[in-house]
């Protein structure tokens, strides 16, 4: 019986990509993204893995669809015609194609877990059990510290092309009301995340990308709006969490001897102040990226 | 006593399922926008607190009571309050100048 | 059939679609949203073969995580770069 | 206590995040960060001719699961690089202004403060790429490289750059999926991702088609023939100083790994071999075509770049260990460490040539009222070693390539390698020929351009370039030490 509902889902997700991708109006295909990004996080649910689909759900389909909302109201449509019937009916066959050869490939691939394994023999004294936090902060610490240096270097980014601030209008006074409640809750939900990451799924990421929706419904309300005392504080925020995961990491290799072991018995504690530092900091990035950096901050 | 709970969550669950149908119905066919926008409301905060009460019956634990309760919750007043904030972009838009 | 070899297909097929439109149309915006279907195509698909009767494995999807996080990063910056673009056409 | 690997990485790391922070003192810490840098990239080199290569796994875990830093000869060699190239960058970039309190021009200061933090977040990338021994640890460092190098490109502004950047970016996004593709590939062929499982993965069936699409995903970033379509745009529009960062060291991590992965699979990549070596020709004779027909001085350095990195991917592809000859990788790497020096120096003395002239068309460039001045000389210099005469670097490698093929009797590739070099030779005489205007028709008062410190930095990298023809025991010598 399950098996109908992934058939189902499969067919959904391929068929609101097709129209999302497939419609003129501009604010219909956001919508469509932000539906098929959702029906991607139920399978990754599916999948066995609700720490992704937390994740695809927040980041992927909240705040990716909120910057592109943004830009497809200030993007002037382009007036693109549409291209000569054989370039299109080339390149629908050499895209249908690669994607049957690479299901192929994916689908005939020997596939032998080794990593299961080494995760669940390391995860003992890795101080956290939920394995992907696990992963994710302890086995391979490396590539999250990248991570967040890809995060710095797009808010560095979209410092020195400066888009125009969006400028809320405003919306009326049931939002004050609205967000009394969303914002406490959001922050509660934001740490509760963050702390049960360490157990269930959850973790910074998903954490952080709550408190940057919070973030960006104080902005919608225009509390928050990018005035320089705002700017300053949330760059500062951004900043500092890439420097306090930088020295964290140097500090371990001053005590351990290798980077990034953490001194044994106390991991937990390592990860979870890396984790709330990061939250805070992703949140602010997410937030920036959204708003841009002006160089002459909104009056 | 389990039972019992499970048949009322399956039921619950179903009117909750045919609730959305029908608010998805109505979206398809009404012409206004502020006429499917009274039909999406109704989806948002009927139709899903119907199957989240009917999950938590079925599933019976406390923690996951609370849990599907505050999801209803939220869901509902964003959703009161989204149909508000488009509604009335819609009405200062069709008003006449 | 377990639910990954779906999924798999469901990857595959996204990839397929964001690939035709990245080729065809040439409006900013829409290449933006191609190439995110494009980057959520190819987690579903290393998700899926993740995808274990027992356990999925954690591994990988320590590396999804890592690319949604990266890919939402590399969307602020072509969305800033588009703005700015289209802000210089009209000066 | 500190070894000098997890620092060469995070020092640049945490300067950048200083540098982002105090926008006005950005030049201190851009200039510090690359000179303590530098000195750990040359420690480290030291700590590895006489102590042999290094693999420290990071946070303590095992092969498979952790990643691992991987510091043999060939990628402390490209850190070498990196390091040495970023001193005389470093150097051009402080005519933006250095002290915090002097008060600059606007535009240098916002030039100064955009640089910088990006500079510094490319280099710890690029330190972090070459010293990574895990392929998805590559593939997140390059998506850093990805967006650091379109901010260096968007830096200038113009909407001509900010195009070529968008262009840029969504080029790289692409090749970077094509990378992740492959490691998911590889994931699901044979379960593990790291650098030392290519040989197992070059020989199943999926493992190949993996490593097939993640050299797919590298050729797309290292702008190799059929997909260098937003290269020359888009190194010819930056700033000077930052199209001498992107065509010398941006494009080289690419080709790094495409040569590391040819070194671990061995001969078993036949076919993909063969393809790299035909893109790569094809590189090269489009690159050529393109830079004799540019009008435009960057446009022609751009070109030359596609041209050579053609030259070297046929290099790297061609020159695999084969069963019965030992390969003659090294050759490519020092073709790659010489073109980055000689590219870098270029494309610095091209910003001062265009900044004395104050244009950079090739027609206008022997004006009468002006001497020859030190970046024409630099830009001299760099010509010889790109074309690979004696006795720079560039010509060792040539001679290691040739003398290998010469040994194996695969005669074409060695006329192609030859017509390459006669086609380089062409396109950089024209502008050579240009600068030596000839004596007696120089105005008795045209006047000595003043120098400045990017003619040192050009002059500096050129004159090492020479040298390192000389001196080429070291990095060969460098280039033997593998891990044990």
């Amino acid at each position: 019986m399950s098996m109908a509902f992934d058939i189902l889902l499969a067919l959904g997700i391929v068929f609101t990509a097709g129209t999302a991708l497939g419609l003129r109006d501009r604010i219909a295909s956001v919508t469509g993204f932000v539906i098929t990004g959702l029906l991607i996080a139920l399978s990754f649910v599916r999948l066995g893995a609700p720490d992704v689909a937390l994740a695809e759900a927040a980041i992927g389909a909240g705040l990716t669809g909120a910057l592109l909302l943004r830009s497809a109201l200030r993007l002037k449509p382009a007036e693109g015609s549409k291209s000569p019937a054989l370039q299109r009916f080339l390149a629908a066959s050499i895209a249908t194609g690669l994607s049957c050869a690479l299901a192929w490939a994916v689908y005939t691939a020997p596939g032998t877990a080794l990593y299961p394994a080494l995760v669940s023999e390391g995860l003992a004294k890795s101080g956290v059990d939920n394995p992907v936090t696990a992963v994710l902060l302890n086995f391979r610490v490396w590539d999250t510290l990248l991570e967040i240096v890809v995060l710095f270097a797009a808010l560095v980014l979209v410092r020195i092309i400066a888009p125009a601030v969006p400028q809320p209008e405003a919306l009326g006074e049931l939002m004050l009301p609205f967000m009394r409640v969303i914002i406490p809750v959001c922050v509660f939900l934001s740490g509760h995340l963050l702390w049960q990451g360490a157990t269930v799924p959850g973790g910074a990421f998903q954490a952080g990308a709550m408190l940057a929706g919070g973030f960006l419904v104080l902005f919608m309300g225009g509390l928050a709006l990018p005035t320089p005392r705002v700017m300053a504080f949330g760059k500062a925020l951004a900043l500092a969490g890439l420097a306090i995961f930088a020295l964290a990491a140097l500090a371990t290799e001053a005590l351990t001897g290798t980077l990034l072991f953490y001194p044994d018995g106390d991991e937990k504690i390592w990860i979870i102040a890396i984790e709330s530092a990061l939250t805070l900091s992703i949140a602010a990035m997410l937030y920036l990226l959204f708003c841009g950096m002006p160089r002459r901050p909104a009056k | 006593m389990s039972a019992v709970l499970y048949v009322i969550g399956l039921g619950l669950m179903t009117c909750g399922v045919v609730l959305l149908l029908i608010a998805a119905l109505g979206v398809w066919s009404l012409p206004s926008a502020v006429s499917r926008l009274h039909a999406l409301t109704k989806a948002d905060s009927a139709g899903l607190s119907l199957i989240a009460l009917g999950a938590a019956c079925v599933n019976g634990r406390l923690d996951a009571l609370l849990a599907l309760v505050l999801c209803a919750v939220l869901v509902a007043l964003s959703g009161a309050t989204m149909g508000h904030l488009i509604a009335r972009s819609h009405v200062s838009e069709d008003e006449p100048e | 059939m377990t639910p990954d070899f779906i999924y798999i297909f469901a990857g595959a097929g996204l990839v397929g679609l964001a690939m035709y439109r990245l080729a065809t149309r040439r409006d900013m915006l829409l290449r933006v949203l191609a190439l995110n279907f494009l980057a959520i195509g190819v987690a579903m698909i290393l998700q899926a073969s993740a995808f274990g009767e027992t356990l999925t494995d954690a591994v990988p999807q320590a590396f999804v995580l890592t690319g949604i996080v990266v890919l939402v990063g590399v969307t602020a910056a072509l969305l800033a770069l588009a703005e700015q673009i289209d802000g210089h056409d009209d000066e | 206590m500190m070894s000098e690997l997890s620092l060469i990485v995070l020092l640049p790391l945490l300067a950048a995040v200083g540098a982002a922070a105090m926008p006005r003192s950005a030049g201190l810490w851009g200039l510090g960060a690359t000179v303590v840098t530098a000195a750990l990239a040359v420690s480290l080199a030291l700590g590895l001719m006489n102590g042999g290569g290094r693999m420290v796994a990071i946070s303590g875990m095992a092969a498979p699961l952790g990643i691992r830093f991987v510091a043999d000869g060939l990628s402390v060699l490209m850190v070498l690089m990196t390091s040495s190239v970023s001193i005389a960058v470093a150097l051009q970039a402080s005519s933006w202004g250095v002290w915090p309190n002097r008060v600059v021009p606007e535009r240098a200061a916002s030039l100064r403060a955009g640089f910088w933090p990006l500079w510094l977040a490319t280099m710890a990338a690029m330190n972090a790429l070459f010293l990574s021994g895990d392929l998805f640890n590559i593939y997140v460092a390059f998506e850093i490289l990805g967006l650091t190098a379109v901010g260096l490109t968007a830096l200038s502004g113009t909407p001509a750059a900010l195009r070529a950047s968008f262009d840029y970016l969504s080029a790289g996004l692409v090749g970077s999926l094509l990378l992740l593709l492959g490691v998911a590939m590889a994931y699901s062929a044979i379960g593990r991702v790291d650098i030392a499982a290519v040989p197992v993965l070059s020989d199943l069936v999926s493992g190949r088609i993996a490593l097939g699409l993640i050299v797919a995903g590298l050729a797309v970033k290292a702008a190799l023939f059929p997909l260098h379509f937003w290269m020359p745009a888009a190194h010819s529009s930056a700033t000077p100083v930052a199209s001498a960062l992107l065509s010398a060291l941006v494009v080289k991590a690419a080709i790094y790994v495409i040569l590391r992965l040819s070194i671990e699979s061995g001969d078993a990549m036949g076919s993909l071999r063969l393809a790299l070596a035909l893109m790569g020709t094809c590189a090269m004779f489009w690159g050529a075509y393109g830079a004799i027909r540019a009008t435009r001085l960057k446009l022609l350095v751009a070109h030359s770049t596609v041209a050579q990195v053609g030259l070297i991917v046929m290099a790297i592809a061609v020159s695999g260990e084969t069963a019965q000859h030992a390969g003659f990788w090294q050759a490519a790497a020092l073709l790659m460490v010489s073109h980055a020096l000689a590219k870098a120096a270029m494309f610095i003395a091209v910003g001062r040539i265009a900044e004395e002239l104050g244009h950079d068309r090739i027609s206008g460039l022997n004006r009468d009222e002006l001497r020859p001045a030190a970046a024409e000389f630099a830009f001299g210099i760099a010509a010889v070693s790109l074309i690979g005469l004696p006795p720079t670097a560039g010509f060792i490698g040539k001679w290691m390539l040739i003398d290998g093929l010469i040994e194996r009797d695969a005669w074409i590739w060695v006329a192609l390698v030859l017509t390459g070099t006669a086609m380089t030779a062409a396109y950089l005489s024209r502008v050579v020929s240009r600068f030596l205007r000839g004596g007696p028709h120089i105005s008795a008062r045209a006047e000595q351009p003043a120098w400045r410190i990017g003619d040192l930095a050009a002059l500096g990298l050129a004159t090492v370039a020479l040298l390192l023809g000389l001196a080429s025991a070291m990095p060969l010598a460098l280039l033997e030490v593998t891990v044990l």
